[in-house]
This record gives structure tokens, C-alpha cells and sequence, in this order.
């Protein structure tokens, strides 16, 4: 009885001293110091080789590159609900700019914006219908990525097919990819045949299944095409790296130059279909620091990434379909996405 | 009583605290101080008004997915389609929800309430009427349904059903309407009540309704209530509707009073943790409450502890495989504590009346 | 087996040669391209549900598949990375398989943890676990298992490519198919284990070690659904993600099942669900039909559920008696 | 050859709340039969399973062929010479014959089991021992006799010198229980031993040698058939003089409540089990129905509570049809049922006895009232029930589980005799029960007779069936062979019936 009674006091007082410490001081941690910048992630990680990452690269050079001391420091977001939370957090703490990444968190930046007229924001992929004055959206046309990445892969394609291996038709960035690369590949060679297949799963392994991504970027290749453009995060990646141990088969990589991201693909990455997120959140949080910032859309740049290894495949001649391509995307006689 | 009830608690207890004596080797192992990450932990969940209306709100669906999966293991079931079951409960809740208009509160919110509902158990009878009816598993089953669920619903919020508002490119679906939407009563969300409600409700059609009585019947010996005259599969397939009825509810109270809408990808993982519950609460439908506040706490910590600490978030998650781990098997928390073994430190899926 | 099945068997064997040779005749590259692709979806399978199946004929049912593929494939991925070889990081997740079978093993052969909780355990873990501890920073540098080529074999028209221009842990695969069923079904630990699965009390009494058994069985059971995290991280993708197994674990049991806890059973369903994966890519690929995704994503989670259920229906599939039960001595 | 074969000494054995063998000695010459005797729970099956390793004792100690041996497991047993023949087979039913009797010891080349050798010995050793065996059967093909046999060939195969057979003849027919004495006696010419586990005096008297009787664990005497009969045993073995014949008036039948005609009934693995059973039970007799386990009993008996579709064939209860009526439907009809399997369908074990009580009227008024539990109720019931009926318990308040065999089945015949019954079922109502509840419960059966039930009463105990019924009907491969009055009945006639042989 007595002894019995007595691991259950143990138990119990183990549990009060746990609980002592986590009444204990909470404030040892925090970011504050000098010119403080928040990220907040979409559900997913800072280091996931794709747009968390390029934002939160973008942060940390954006605190560089302004004069005053500044520190970046981020929030990874486990569950979409805490969207607003992880954005109090950070204006709890005094942050002076708050990036947070991805349309998924579109509407708690605007609520927080609106309550904080003080602190500026940028929205990574945010439209903004209404401009508020301290809140920027960083918009990028994904289609005219995707159609230069596609031109490109027409014009290299030896046997006329080239594929594609999505992350999900429910992410319109995706969409929007997929439809300009299919759109540019058909422009420069006419004859291509476009393969292309979206992840059949939800949206929460749709990014997830570099396995899929593999077998199915295998599928396609087996079928005759010799280039493959992966986009759709770990699933893309599967892809690529799939696509890396195919003697003569080219891929292309989405979002940043995944040349750094994905070393495995060394072997076959010809270029990427890139949106300069890490460019555009530096100059917006320059522009934050300098209080040059103007609310609404700011379109970021996208582009191709430079082709590394394959720089000697690429013609003079396909360069300079390139830049008219380029060239009439930008002046809008090119419509990257039809319809 | 107080003694019977500490010995009731003690094994759980012990799991938590082990499981967060482990949690600190870890975070030790990042370079990271656990008392800041834990005191993060707390402050993030119980700091203030906000932190606990949050920590309530994720309770929340916790109980109910708890409950669906301790309702199911009373009639000896494992239903491990929470997830599946709450999805399409929050997809159908929130059609409803939007998709009605001109009806007063008092009419859309039950409804709103009962499409989600109707939707989780039809969910959880499929998978309960083929174990009846053909034996099939009803672990494989409800794992398979719970991809079907997730495509499904992703569709539905993709396009028959998509937000078609102003530039919206998102999968889901447009806001309820206010009249479909659970208020807050203070600091207090509605919903949590419900889930109190519906926790109290469930113990008590186990523990006194004759209906409660087949179930644990079934659950305890099928052989025996089988010979009793009980239809076992009829048992069977109308607990598992009813766990999916409860899931499936969790799910309409997450789009009616914290989304305000069916998002695609939102909802992820929630029917999940409701094993961990489950088991923590030993399958009690009371014992699910204290359990989902600890989980919820936890979760809704979890930002602060990572801002403050630098501690990644899955730490929660690995910390409650622990738990889970010494809850499963109490014989080591008894090893450690030198605790005597009786009936009460079994891990047994439903007991007799509260006869303590 | 009986005559007819066996006759079903011929007749179901050669339609399905001949309904692929007509369509290599029509479409080469694609025939090919979907059927090597069903093979190489159902190597991983395959190796969860050889697991599965050594524990289930042993009397203990393995749920926690899906948390020793992932965590064996962030094993073989991180020490693949960290030594630079695939063979030692094929090692390590082998031997991560091992320490994970023998967990699952002591919980619920030796703790007498319910066997379904104590699968969900280490499912829940091994998501924990591998998501905290992921670094992000590493790669492998020498990219993952290549395709060899078997001589001459690998140039036959189309079953050359399928079958014998693979990587090696798919020959290795197939290598264990054989090998399992043969030590299953005719060798004494076969027997012995069978024995354990049906009526442990009546393999004790012949001085069988029931509890020493299982806790062995389970242990190396462990080890294939290692070989199948290593697969995964090494052979079929070349590196490491979150959640990379994506459930296969599970649809591992119900190929098991499917296959009626039979090494070549399992493989035959293993190649179905394949086919169905590689038949969907295939149908987007070519545009075939305009059914979103998300309904053909469905086709192998719901044929899994009929197949299940009409297992049992037909009645063809008999769980081993002892199975999911907790032996006790005497 | 070793004075001694086998023996105890000083073996005692503690298992929680029970004293389960408490310093036994007994021992076993070559050649030599030595029949355990003793009653339900009287210590003789601890006491093999220490003879056999499966229990380490706590004192005492194990002698195997004049040396004292330290047991680890069964193997350490069989290695030393020990076979047994369990009451409850230990064969592996989808296994062959030949794979069931080399397991553990099978003959391999280098890892694969060798079957051809396997059945090479097996068929030597059934010719040698005039044991016939297919060796390719499916165990679970084979009829229990025969299955038997496979474990008698299991313990040989293992060149056992000492061969213990617990409770051997429980399954067979009188025929076949003399044929396999008569078995053990020539295996005894080789110089084997054997040890005889029983609670059947008539066969310690046939076969034995030496005789050791145990009672609550201890050793109570030892004797000789030469020495001692009937009435000396079963005063041995019980502590009080037993009365060996059920007393009882003589039936007055009156109208037919259960009418069976036609009926077929398949069993669990689809096959035929029931095959044209065509039979009435009449209010105030006693049927019983007598044959060997396994013969369409249970299938019968599931049928007719509703718990088995039938296949075709109808059922009457007092003129009403109910052929394809649920188990509740017939419970409704006043129809009680004791299931031959306590422990799995008779109670739950982690149930209080109150629970328990109302296993089969929970859902009626007055223990629940609108789909709600009224405990005051059930616990006022489950305190009448343990009282009349002399259930041995500290509390209605303690799981079924705390209670012995005996307690359990007088809580069930309770349970089922709360109500007015038209008609009983009972089946295997005293299997595996002590002589004062196997006393008790006849009892009680003949007073719901006299009161006017019709019983239907199936019984693998051939005493049991004489003693009690009115009229036999004996039942084999799912068939009826005869319908006897119990005053023409015998255990010869009975018995050939039991064997399927009309004469």
C-alpha cells in the first residue's frame, strides 16, 4: 500500500516540476534585435527545396542587404488554421516586415495587415483584388516560365515528345505551368507531342510522392520522350532525379534553379523554370526598409535558369529563338496561356 | 473514489511525462533549452484569451475524432477512418452551409450540422456494413476510404463546389453562411461545447442504453453476444456508422466554426490524432475530454515554441508516439514505477459499469 | 491447389499474354512503358507484403508496414549520403527493418501490446521521428541504383525490358520471391512458423519455442520491409521526402491479403495494383479520357476495398487461426 | 531398462488463489499403466503438465528413467522420452498428417523438410503399431478418433518410452474407447509406460495397473483394480459417498413443443453437417441426443436456437414455425439455451455477474425501460439468481472471470432459468464441472422437466445421456441412426449407434 503510494507521489511530483519549468521564463528565446523580419511558411518547410526555401533565402538576403542591423527569422507552419497566430507572433514580437509564403495564407495576411497599418507585408503568390498600402502581393506568371522552359525543350527534343510529371491540378500555379509548357514546347517545334500527368492523389501527397514521381517521369520516358519537366515539389524532384539516370535524357526543375536544390539531377538538368522568389522578397523588403513599398501587385521575375552542364547543347541558335520568345512574351504578342 | 481515480490516471500520466522527459533529451539533442521550448509550449497554448480559445479549438475536432475511434473500439473495432470520415463530414457540412440560403440559424446550423454527420457515418457504415456483411477488415478498409475521401473531397471543393469569388484560385469552397455558422460564446467556441455534449452523450449510450450494452457485448466477446440473441453484424456496422457519424460531426463543426469553409488540404491529419486519443483516454468517452486538451494544448503551442525555442514543430508528433508507446504498453511505466499490476493498468478496450 | 484452379490459372496466364502481345504489336513503347512500369510498382509491394505475410503466418499481424518502409528509407538515404555508398546505405535500412520488426515484435509478442495498436505505434513514430530529424542539406552525390541489364535476356522484345533490365534490389526482389516461398512452404522453419500461426498450443507441446519464434519471425520480416525502405529511398527515387511512402505500407496488406499470404500470390496482386497506377498515368498521358484525376486516383484504393471484401465473400481466404491473438504459455 | 520410468515427488504447485498440487507423489514402472484419477479440477492436469515441462513445479521434484531431471519446456521432455496425448488436440488442422507428426523433429536436408522420408517413417510406424493413417490427410478432414491416432503416432514418432493420454476417450464412441485401451495395453508389451489421466472409473478398472486417486490437489490413495471397485473409487475421488444413478420419476410427455423435420444444416467450412434430421421433443421429456462430438451437435444445436441458417427443412415451436426465426425471436418463444462452450458463448468474462445475469434479458421490462439500463434492477435479479442458485461469489459486482467452471455454469443455468421455460436446450451442460455442480445441475434439469419443459439435452457423456434422458436419439455424420426409450437404451446399443453401425 505505503510503497504503492508513494511512486504515485513520485509520479506526480515529476509531473508539477515539468510543469514548474514550463510555467518558468519563456522569454530566453525570441528573434527581436535591430530591424526584425518574420516569415511564415506555408504547411511546409524552409528547407524544401522550392518556394519556402526561395522566400526565406530571399528574407535572409533582404536583411543583408539593408544597411541598418536586420535579422530574419521564420515560422514553419504545421497546420493551415495557425496561419493567423504565426503572423501574431511575429507583430507580437515587434517584427518590422512580415513575409508569408504561399496563396494559402492570402486572407490572414490581409486581416493582419489591415489591424497592423504599421507593419508591411509581403504576400509570396497573394493576389491583391483591393491595394492596401502595406501589404505588397508577389505575383509571378508561371505560365510564361513554363512557356519558356517549354520552347526550349521543343527545340532540344530529340524524338518529339516531351513529358511533364505534376504536382496536383488543384494548385493553379501548377496549371499554369503545365499549360505553358505545353503551349511553348508546341510553338518552337510544331510537331511535338506533349505528355503530361498530373499526381492522381489529394492535396496532401500531391507534393509528397517522389515514388509516383519517379515511376511515372519512367513511364514517360520508356515511352519516347527525352525530356521531362518536374514540377510539384518532392514529387517533381522524383522526377527529375528519375530522369538523372537515364543515359541522354534531359529535365527541367521548377521554382529556383534546382541545380542547388536537387544535386542528384545534376546529371540531366538542362534548366529550370524559375520564379525569382528570393529576388523579388530581397528587393520588396528593401524597398519595406526604405518605405518605398507600394501596396497591390508587384510582379516578380521569372525566367530560365542557366543551363550548368548543358550549356553546350544549347545553340546560338536556339538562344536566340530564346530571347525573341522572351521577347514576345514580354510585349505580350506571345499569350503563354490561350483561352 | 479518489484513490481508484488517481490509480485510473496514473498510467496515462506517467505516459505524458515520459513522453515529455524523452521530448527534452531531443530537444537537447538540437542544441535547444527544453524548459524555454516547454514554457514556449505552454504560453502558446494557455498564455491568454487567444492562446486558449486556439488550444479549444483544436481540441475540438480531437474529441470528436477520439470519439470515433473509441466508440468503434468498444464494439471491438478499429476504426482507423477518422480522417476519411471527417472530411467528407466538413465537405458536406459546409455544402450545406453555403449552399443554402434564407433559412433561419435555427434551422441551417442543425442542418448544416446533420448533412456533416449523415455524410461521416455513411462513411464509417461502409466500412462497417463489408466487415459485417463479407468480413473484410475494417482497418484496410477505412484506410482505403480514407484516400477515397480525400480525392473525393478535393474534387468536390475543386469544382462543383469551388469559391468562385473575386480572383480565388484556391480548391474550396465558398464561406457558410452566417446562419449556418457556429458562434463563440465569449471566449468560448460553441463547438467545443458540442464536443462536450456529444462526449457525454456517448458515455452515457455505452454505459446505460441497452444499445450501449450490445456494443460492449460485442466488443468484449462476440461469441457470447451472438448466443445472447444480439445481431452482431448489425452491431458492427451501425457502431462504425455512428463513429463515422462522429468523425464526420468534427468535421462540420471544423468548417462551420473555425473555417468558415472546406478548404482542400486544411483538414489534414486531424482524424488521425483521434487514435492517440483514443488510446491515451483508454477508450473512455469522458477520458477523450482531458486527452484532446492536452493534445490540443500542445498543438497550439507548438508555432510559439518554435519562434521562441527554435524547436521544429514535429517535435508534438514525436512526443505523442512516445505517449502513445507507454500507454499501449503500461507494463514498462509499471517496470519503472514499480507500480503493482491490476485490471485498471491493462490497456482494456472498454470495462465494465463505473462500478469503482 | 486445386486442378481447376490450376486451369484457371493456365487460361487467366496466357489471355494476359496475349492481350499484351496484341497491344505491344499496336504500341510498342507504350505496352512497354505501362508494364514496366507495373513491375516497378510492385517491387516495393511486394517486399511490404512479404513482410507482412511472415508475420501473419506466424500469428501476428504487421500494421506498422507503412512506418518501416519510411523510416528504413530515411535510414538507407542518410547513411547512403553521409558514406557515400548504396550498398551500406542499403545495409543500414535493411538493419533499420531489423530494429523496427524487432520493436513491433517486443510490443506485441513480448509487452502483449494489442497488435494493431503497436503497428499504428511505430506508423506514428517513424512520421515523428523522421520529419524531426530530416536534414534537408544532404543528397547522394553518386545518384541512386542504376538499371542492368541481363545479357542477352535483357533484349528480348518486351519482357526484356519489363523484367530483365531492372536495378539490382529489384532482381533482388524477385531473388527473394523465391526464396521466401521456398522456406514458407518447405523448409522446417516454414513449417514451424505456419505451425505457430494456425495453433501455436500444438507447436509448443512439440517443443516448439512459440514466443522465440515469433519474436524471430517478426524481426526478419522486419528486414524485408527494410530492403523495401531502402527500395524506396535508393533504387526507385534517389533521395528522401516526408511521408515519402505514401501509404504503400498499407496497400502492401491488402496485396498480402489479395494474394492470399502467398510470396507469388502477393506478387501476381502487387503487378495488378501496379498496372492500375501505371494504367491511370497512362490514361492522362495519352489524354484518353477527361476524368479529373482525382476520380482516377481513386480506381486502386477502391478496387483494394473489393477485392477485400470479396475475399471474404467468396470465402477463398482464410485468416491463419491464431492470428492477432496473444499466446499465452500453458 | 530403468526401475522407474517416470515419477512426482513432492511435487506442489501454486497458482494464484489456488493450491493447485500440493506435494503428489506418484511413479510409473516400464510395461506398467498408471491411471490418474480424479475429479474436475482435482490437480491431475497440473500435475501432467509438470510431468510434461509445460509448469516448473515449486518444490518437488521431476524423476524421468531413474533420474532426477530439471524440465525447461516440453522439448526437455520429449527429448527425455515423453509423449503426450492432450485432451484438447494439439494438431494444426490445415496441416497433413505426416506434416503434424513430424513437427518439431522433422527430417531435413539442409533446411527443407525431407516429406518423402517424413512419410517413409510415418508409414512404418502406423504398420508397425497397427495405428492405419492416410499420411497426405488434411488433419482437419479427419474424424476425431482419427485425429487422436495422428497424436498417439506423434508421441511414437518421437520414440516415446512413456506415453500420457489426458482424458483419451472423452471423444470416442464405447467401441472405439475399448479398441484403444486394448491399443495401449499391446504398446505396453514393448516395455512403454503409461500414464492414464480420467475421471471414468470404469475404465481405470479395464486398464490399469496402478491407480492413484487425487482429490483438491493432494494425493488421496493408491490402489489396484484388483483391490478396490467402483464405489471405492468414486469415494475415493470424491470424499463422500456418490450417487452414481441420477434418481428420477418416469416422464409424462405431453404435447409436442419442438418439431424438427427435414432439417439440414451446414457447417462453418460449408459443409454438410446436419442431414435430414426429422425429431419432437415433447413438454415434460427429456431428449437426449448421444454420439460423438462433432457429428452435426453443435450445428443442430445452433440451428434450433436460431443461431445457424438452416439449409432446408423446417422447425416448430409449439406449432409456430420458426425455421428461419433469429435467436431472439426464439428466446421469445420461452426457449432457454446452456451453449456448450462456457467460456465463449456463455458469459463475457470481463462482465460483472450482474451484467451477466441479463445476458439474455437486458432489453426486456423490467431491466431496461426505453432502450435504458435500469442497474437497480439487474442487481436486484443478479443477487436472486446467485442465490438460488448457489453461485459461489464474494459480490454480483466481480467479473465472471473470477469465477470456477462450476460457479460460472450455475450463473448461465440461472440466467436461463429465471423465466417459465417451454423449452430448454442444453448442451454439454456439465462438461469440465465438479461432481457437487454436476449433481446440482441435473437437479435443476429435472425439475424444469417435471414443471413441464421439453429438453432437449446433447451430451458427448454417454452416462450422462442414460442417465438423464427419457428417450436417446443418437446421432452420426450428421444423421439420426436410431430413437431409443431410454429403458431399451444401453451403452452397447447406444454405442454401436454412435459408431454409425445399425444392426
Amino acid at each position: 500500500m505505503a510503497p504503492k503510494r508513494r511512486h504515485l507521489l513520485a509520479l506526480l511530483m515529476v509531473l508539477g516540476l515539468v510543469t514548474a519549468a514550463a510555467c518558468g521564463s519563456d522569454d530566453g528565446g525570441g528573434v527581436s534585435g535591430g530591424y526584425s523580419i518574420g516569415l511564415v511558411t506555408d504547411t511546409g518547410k524552409v528547407d524544401d527545396k522550392s518556394f519556402n526555401q526561395s522566400a526565406w533565402e530571399g528574407a535572409q538576403q533582404g536583411a543583408a542587404d539593408i544597411p541598418a542591423s536586420a535579422t530574419a527569422s521564420y515560422i514553419e507552419t504545421e497546420e493551415s488554421k495557425d496561419y493567423a497566430n504565426n503572423i501574431q507572433l511575429f507583430l507580437d514580437d515587434g517584427a518590422k516586415v512580415i513575409v508569408t509564403v504561399g496563396f494559402g495564407l492570402g486572407e490572414a495576411t490581409i486581416e493582419a495587415a489591415k489591424a497592423n497599418p504599421d507593419v508591411m507585408f509581403i504576400g509570396v503568390d497573394q493576389w491583391q483584388d483591393d491595394a492596401l498600402p502595406n501589404l505588397a502581393g508577389l505575383m509571378f506568371p508561371e505560365a510564361t516560365a513554363g512557356f519558356m522552359a517549354g520552347a526550349l525543350a521543343g527545340m532540344l527534343t530529340e524524338t518529339d515528345i516531351v513529358g511533364a510529371v505534376l504536382g496536383t491540378d488543384l494548385v493553379p500555379p501548377v496549371v499554369f505551368f503545365k499549360e505553358g509548357w505545353e503551349n511553348g514546347a508546341r510553338y518552337t517545334n510544331p510537331d511535338v507531342q506533349t505528355i503530361s500527368t498530373y499526381h492522381p492523389g489529394g492535396l496532401d501527397v500531391a507534393f509528397g510522392d517522389p515514388e509516383w514521381g519517379a515511376t511515372t517521369a519512367r513511364q514517360a520516358l520508356d515511352q519516347g520522350a527525352d525530356i521531362i519537366f518536374g514540377a510539384g515539389g518532392a514529387t517533381g524532384n522524383g522526377a527529375l532525379i528519375e530522369v538523372a539516370g537515364e543515359a541522354g535524357a534531359l529535365c527541367v526543375g521548377v521554382d529556383s534553379d534546382q541545380w542547388f536544390t536537387v544535386p542528384e539531377a545534376h546529371p540531366c538538368l538542362v534548366t529550370s523554370a524559375m520564379k525569382l522568389i528570393d529576388v523579388g522578397v530581397a528587393e520588396l523588403i528593401g524597398q519595406a526598409y526604405a518605405g518605398t513599398m507600394q501596396g497591390g501587385n508587384f510582379f516578380g521575375e521569372v525566367g530560365l535558369a542557366p543551363f550548368h552542364d548543358f550549356d553546350g547543347i544549347v545553340t546560338d541558335e536556339m538562344r536566340a529563338t530564346l530571347d525573341d520568345v522572351m521577347a514576345g512574351l514580354a510585349d505580350g504578342s506571345i499569350n503563354p496561356m490561350p483561352e | 473514489m479518489s484513490r481508484s481515480l488517481l490509480r485510473t490516471v496514473a498510467t496515462p500520466l506517467a505516459a505524458v511525462v515520459f513522453g515529455l522527459l524523452i521530448g527534452a533529451v531531443l530537444i537537447l539533442s538540437q542544441n535547444a533549452s527544453p524548459i524555454t521550448a516547454y514554457s514556449a509550449l505552454v504560453v502558446g497554448g494557455l498564455g491568454d484569451a487567444d492562446s486558449l480559445l486556439r488550444t479549444l479549438q483544436k481540441a475540438t475536432p480531437l474529441i470528436f475524432g477520439g470519439l470515433a475511434v473509441a466508440f468503434a473500439f468498444k464494439a471491438g473495432m478499429f476504426n482507423i477512418g477518422g480522417q476519411g470520415q471527417l472530411l467528407v463530414g466538413a465537405v458536406f457540412a459546409a455544402g450545406v452551409g453555403f449552399g443554402v440560403d434564407g433559412l433561419p440559424m435555427v434551422v441551417h446550423l442543425p442542418a448544416a450540422l446533420v448533412a456533416g454527420a449523415l455524410a461521416g457515418a455513411v462513411w464509417g457504415g461502409i466500412a462497417g456494413a463489408l466487415k459485417a456483411t463479407t468480413g473484410a477488415h475494417e482497418v484496410i478498409v477505412t484506410i482505403m476510404l480514407n484516400f477515397v475521401a480525400g480525392n473525393l473531397t478535393d474534387w468536390l471543393s475543386a469544382n462543383p463546389w469551388k469559391d468562385n469569388s473575386g480572383n480565388n484560385i484556391v480548391a474550396r469552397t465558398p464561406l457558410v453562411e452566417d446562419s449556418a455558422t457556429i458562434p463563440t460564446l465569449g471566449a468560448v467556441p460553441v463547438g467545443f461545447v458540442l464536443a462536450l455534449v456529444v462526449a457525454a452523450a456517448c458515455w452515457f449510450v455505452l454505459e446505460r442504453t441497452t444499445y450501449g450494452f450490445e456494443v460492449r457485448s460485442v466488443g468484449h466477446n462476440r461469441n457470447a453476444a451472438q448466443y445472447s440473441g444480439i445481431k452482431v453484424g448489425w452491431i458492427m456496422a451501425s457502431t462504425m456508422a455512428v463513429a463515422g457519424m462522429l468523425a464526420g460531426l468534427g468535421g462540420a463543426v471544423e468548417s462551420l466554426g473555425v473555417d468558415g469553409r472546406f478548404e482542400a488540404g486544411v483538414n489534414v491529419g486531424l482524424g488521425f490524432e483521434g487514435i492517440t486519443i483514443a488510446l491515451l483516454a483508454r477508450a473512455n468517452p469522458l477520458g477523450v475530454i482531458p486527452a484532446a486538451l492536452l493534445v490540443g494544448l500542445m498543438e497550439a503551442g507548438a508555432s510559439r515554441m518554435q519562434f521562441k525555442a527554435g524547436v521544429a514543430p514535429e517535435l508534438i508528433d514525436v512526443i505523442q508516439a512516445l505517449i502513445l508507446f507507454f500507454v499501449a504498453a503500461p507494463i514498462i511505466i509499471r517496470w519503472v514505477l514499480r507500480m503493482r499490476a491490476d485490471n485498471s493498468e491493462q490497456l482494456q478496450l472498454g470495462a465494465g459499469w463505473g462500478r469503482s | 491447389m486445386t486442378t481447376r484452379q490450376k486451369q484457371m490459372l493456365y487460361v487467366g496466364a496466357t489471355l494476359i499474354v496475349v492481350i499484351a502481345w496484341t497491344f505491344y504489336t499496336a504500341d510498342g513503347p507504350q505496352t512497354t512503358a505501362v508494364l514496366a512500369g507495373t513491375v516497378r510498382a510492385a517491387t516495393l509491394l511486394v517486399l511490404g507484403a512479404m513482410c507482412g505475410m511472415i508475420g501473419e503466418r506466424s500469428g501476428v499481424v504487421n500494421i506498422g508496414i507503412e512506418g518501416q518502409f519510411l523510416l528504413s528509407a530515411f535510414a538507407a538515404f542518410t547513411i547512403a549520403s553521409m558514406t557515400g555508398s548504396l550498398f551500406l546505405g542499403t545495409v543500414a535500412g535493411v538493419g533499420m527493418g531489423l530494429i523496427m520488426g524487432w520493436m513491433l515484435a517486443a510490443m506485441a509478442v513480448g509487452l502483449k501490446v494489442d497488435q494493431i495498436i503497436a503497428g499504428t505505434v511505430l506508423n506514428i513514430a517513424a512520421l515523428g521521428l523522421t520529419s524531426f530529424f530530416y536534414d534537408r542539406s544532404r543528397s547522394l552525390g553518386m545518384g541512386k541504383y542504376t538499371n542492368i541489364d541481363l545479357g542477352p535476356l535483357a533484349d528480348i522484345p518486351l519482357v526484356g525490358t519489363v523484367f530483365f533490365s531492372r536495378p539490382p534490389l529489384t532482381y533482388l526482389t524477385m531473388v527473394l520471391l523465391v526464396v521466401v516461398h521456398v522456406a514458407l512452404f518447405r523448409s522446417v522453419w516454414g513449417m514451424r512458423t505456419r505451425a505457430i500461426g494456425e495453433h501455436p498450443g500444438a507447436a509448443d507441446t512439440v517443443g516448439i519455442d512459440v514466443l522465440k519464434l515469433r519474436y524471430f519471425n517478426v524481426t526478419i520480416a522486419g528486414g524485408l520491409a527494410g530492403l523495401g525502405g531502402s527500395y524506396l529511398a535508393l533504387e526507385a527515387v534517389g533521395t528522401f521526402s516526408r511521408a515519402m511512402s505514401g501509404g504503400r505500407g498499407f496497400l502492401a496488406l491488402a496485396v498480402m491479403i489479395f494474394g492470399r499470404r502467398t510470396p507469388f500470390g502477393a506478387y501476381a496482386a502487387a503487378l495488378f495494383f501496379g498496372f492500375t497506377t501505371a494504367l491511370q498515368n497512362q490514361f492522362q498521358l495519352n489524354s484518353t479520357f477527361d476524368i479529373p484525376p482525382q476520380f482516377v486516383g481513386m480506381l486502386p484504393f477502391v478496387v483494394t476495398i473489393i477485392v477485400v471484401a470479396l475475399s471474404g465473400l467468396i470465402g477463398s481466404m482464410r485468416d491463419p487461426a491464431a492470428l492477432g491473438q496473444v499466446y499465452e504459455k500453458g | 531398462m530403468p526401475e522407474i520410468l517416470l515419477a512426482a515427488r513432492n511435487v506442489t504447485k501454486q497458482f494464484p488463489g489456488v493450491l493447485a498440487n500440493d506435494k503428489i507423489s506418484a511413479q510409473l514402472r516400464p510395461g506398467r499403466i498408471l491411471a490418474l484419477l480424479g475429479e474436475n479440477g482435482a490437480g491431475k492436469s497440473t500435475l501432467v503438465n509438470i510431468l510434461f515441462g509445460m509448469y516448473r513445479p515449486d518444490s518437488g521434484e521431476v524423476i524421468i528413467k531413474d533420474e532426477v531431471v530439471d524440465l525447461h519446456g516440453p522439448d526437455d521432455a520429449i527429448s527425455r522420452g515423453i509423449g503426450m496425448v492432450h485432451q484438447h488436440f494439439q494438431l494444426v488442422p490445415p496441416m497433413r498428417v505426416v506434416e503434424n507428426i513430424v513437427l518439431g523433429a522433422e527430417p531435413s536436408k539442409r533446411g527443407l523438410v525431407d516429406l518423402a522420408e517424413a512419410r517413409k517413417r510415418v508409414v512404418e510406424l502406423s504398420q508397425r503399431y497397427g495405428l492405419e493413417i492416410d499420411p497426405d490427410a488434411l488433419v482437419e478432414d479427419l474424424p476425431v478418433g482419427m485425429q487422436q491416432r495422428v497424436e498417439i503416432l506423434k508421441a511414437l514418432y518421437r520414440e516415446a518410452d512413456v506415453l500420457i493420454l489426458d482424458e483419451p476417450t472423452g471423444v470416442l464412441t464405447p467401441q472405439e474407447a475399448d479398441h484403444l485401451l486394448s491399443v495401449l495395453r499391446d504398446l505396453t508389451e514393448t516395455g512403454l509406460g503409461i500414464v492414464f489421466i480420467t475421471h471414468k472409473l470404469r475404465e481405470v478398472l479395464a486398464i490399469a495397473d496402478d491407480i492413484v486417486v487425487l482429490r483438491n490437489g493432494r494425493v488421496i490413495g493408491e490402489t489396484t483394480p484388483a483391490d478396490t471397485n467402483e464405489n471405492g473409487l468414486a469415494e475415493m475421488m470424491v470424499g463422500r459417498s456418490v450417487v452414481l444413478r441420477v434418481e428420477k420419476s418416469a416422464a409424462e410427455p405431453t404435447d409436442v413443443v419442438l418439431a424438427v423435420d427435414e432439417l439440414e444444416v451446414n457447417d462453418d467450412r460449408g459443409q454438410l453437417a446436419v442431414d435430414g434430421l426429422s425429431f419432437e421433443v415433447r413438454a415434460g421429456e427429456i431428449l437426449g441426443i448421444a454420439g460423438v462430438e462433432g457429428n452435426g451437435q453443435r450445428e443442430l444445436v445452433e440451428a434450433v436456437t436460431g443461431l445457424r441458417q438452416p439449409l432446408s427443412g423446417t422447425m416448430r415451436i409449439n406449432g409456430e414455425e420458426v425455421t428461419n426465426g433469429s435467436a431472439r425471436d426464439i428466446s421469445k418463444r420461452g426457449v432457454a439455451h446452456i451453449p456448450e462452450d462456457r467460456e465463449k458463448h456463455g458469459v463475457i468474462a470481463v462482465y460483472s455477474l450482474a451484467e451477466n445475469s441479463v445476458l439474455n434479458r437486458y432489453h426486456r421490462s423490467p431491466f431496461s425501460f426505453r432502450g435504458i439500463l435500469r442497474r437497480d434492477v439487474i442487481d436486484r435479479h443478479a443477487e436472486d439468481v446467485v442465490e438460488e442458485f448457489d453461485v459461489r461469489t464474494p459480490s454480483i459486482a466481480v467479473t465472471a472471470s473470477s469465477l470456477s467452471g462450476g460457479n460460472k455454469q450455475k450463473l448461465i443455468v440461472g440466467r436461463e432459468f429465471s423465466d417459465d421455460i417451454e423449452l430448454l436446450i442444453a448442451a454439454q451442460p456439465t462438461r469440465g464441472i465438479d461432481i457437487g455442480a454436476i449433481e446440482f445441475i441435473h437437479r435443476r434439469i429435472l425439475e424444469q422437466r417435471d414443471k413441464g419443459a421439453a429438453v432437449l439435452l446433447v451430451s458427448a457423456e454417454l452416462d450422462e445421456i442414460l442417465g438423464l434422458s427419457d428417450r436417446i436419439a443418437v446421432l452420426y455424420d450428421g444423421k439420426l441412426m436410431d430413437v431409443l426409450d431410454a429403458q431399451d437404451a444401453d451403452r452397447e446399443r447406444v454405442g454401436l449407434l454412435m459408431a454409425g453401425i445399425t444392426q
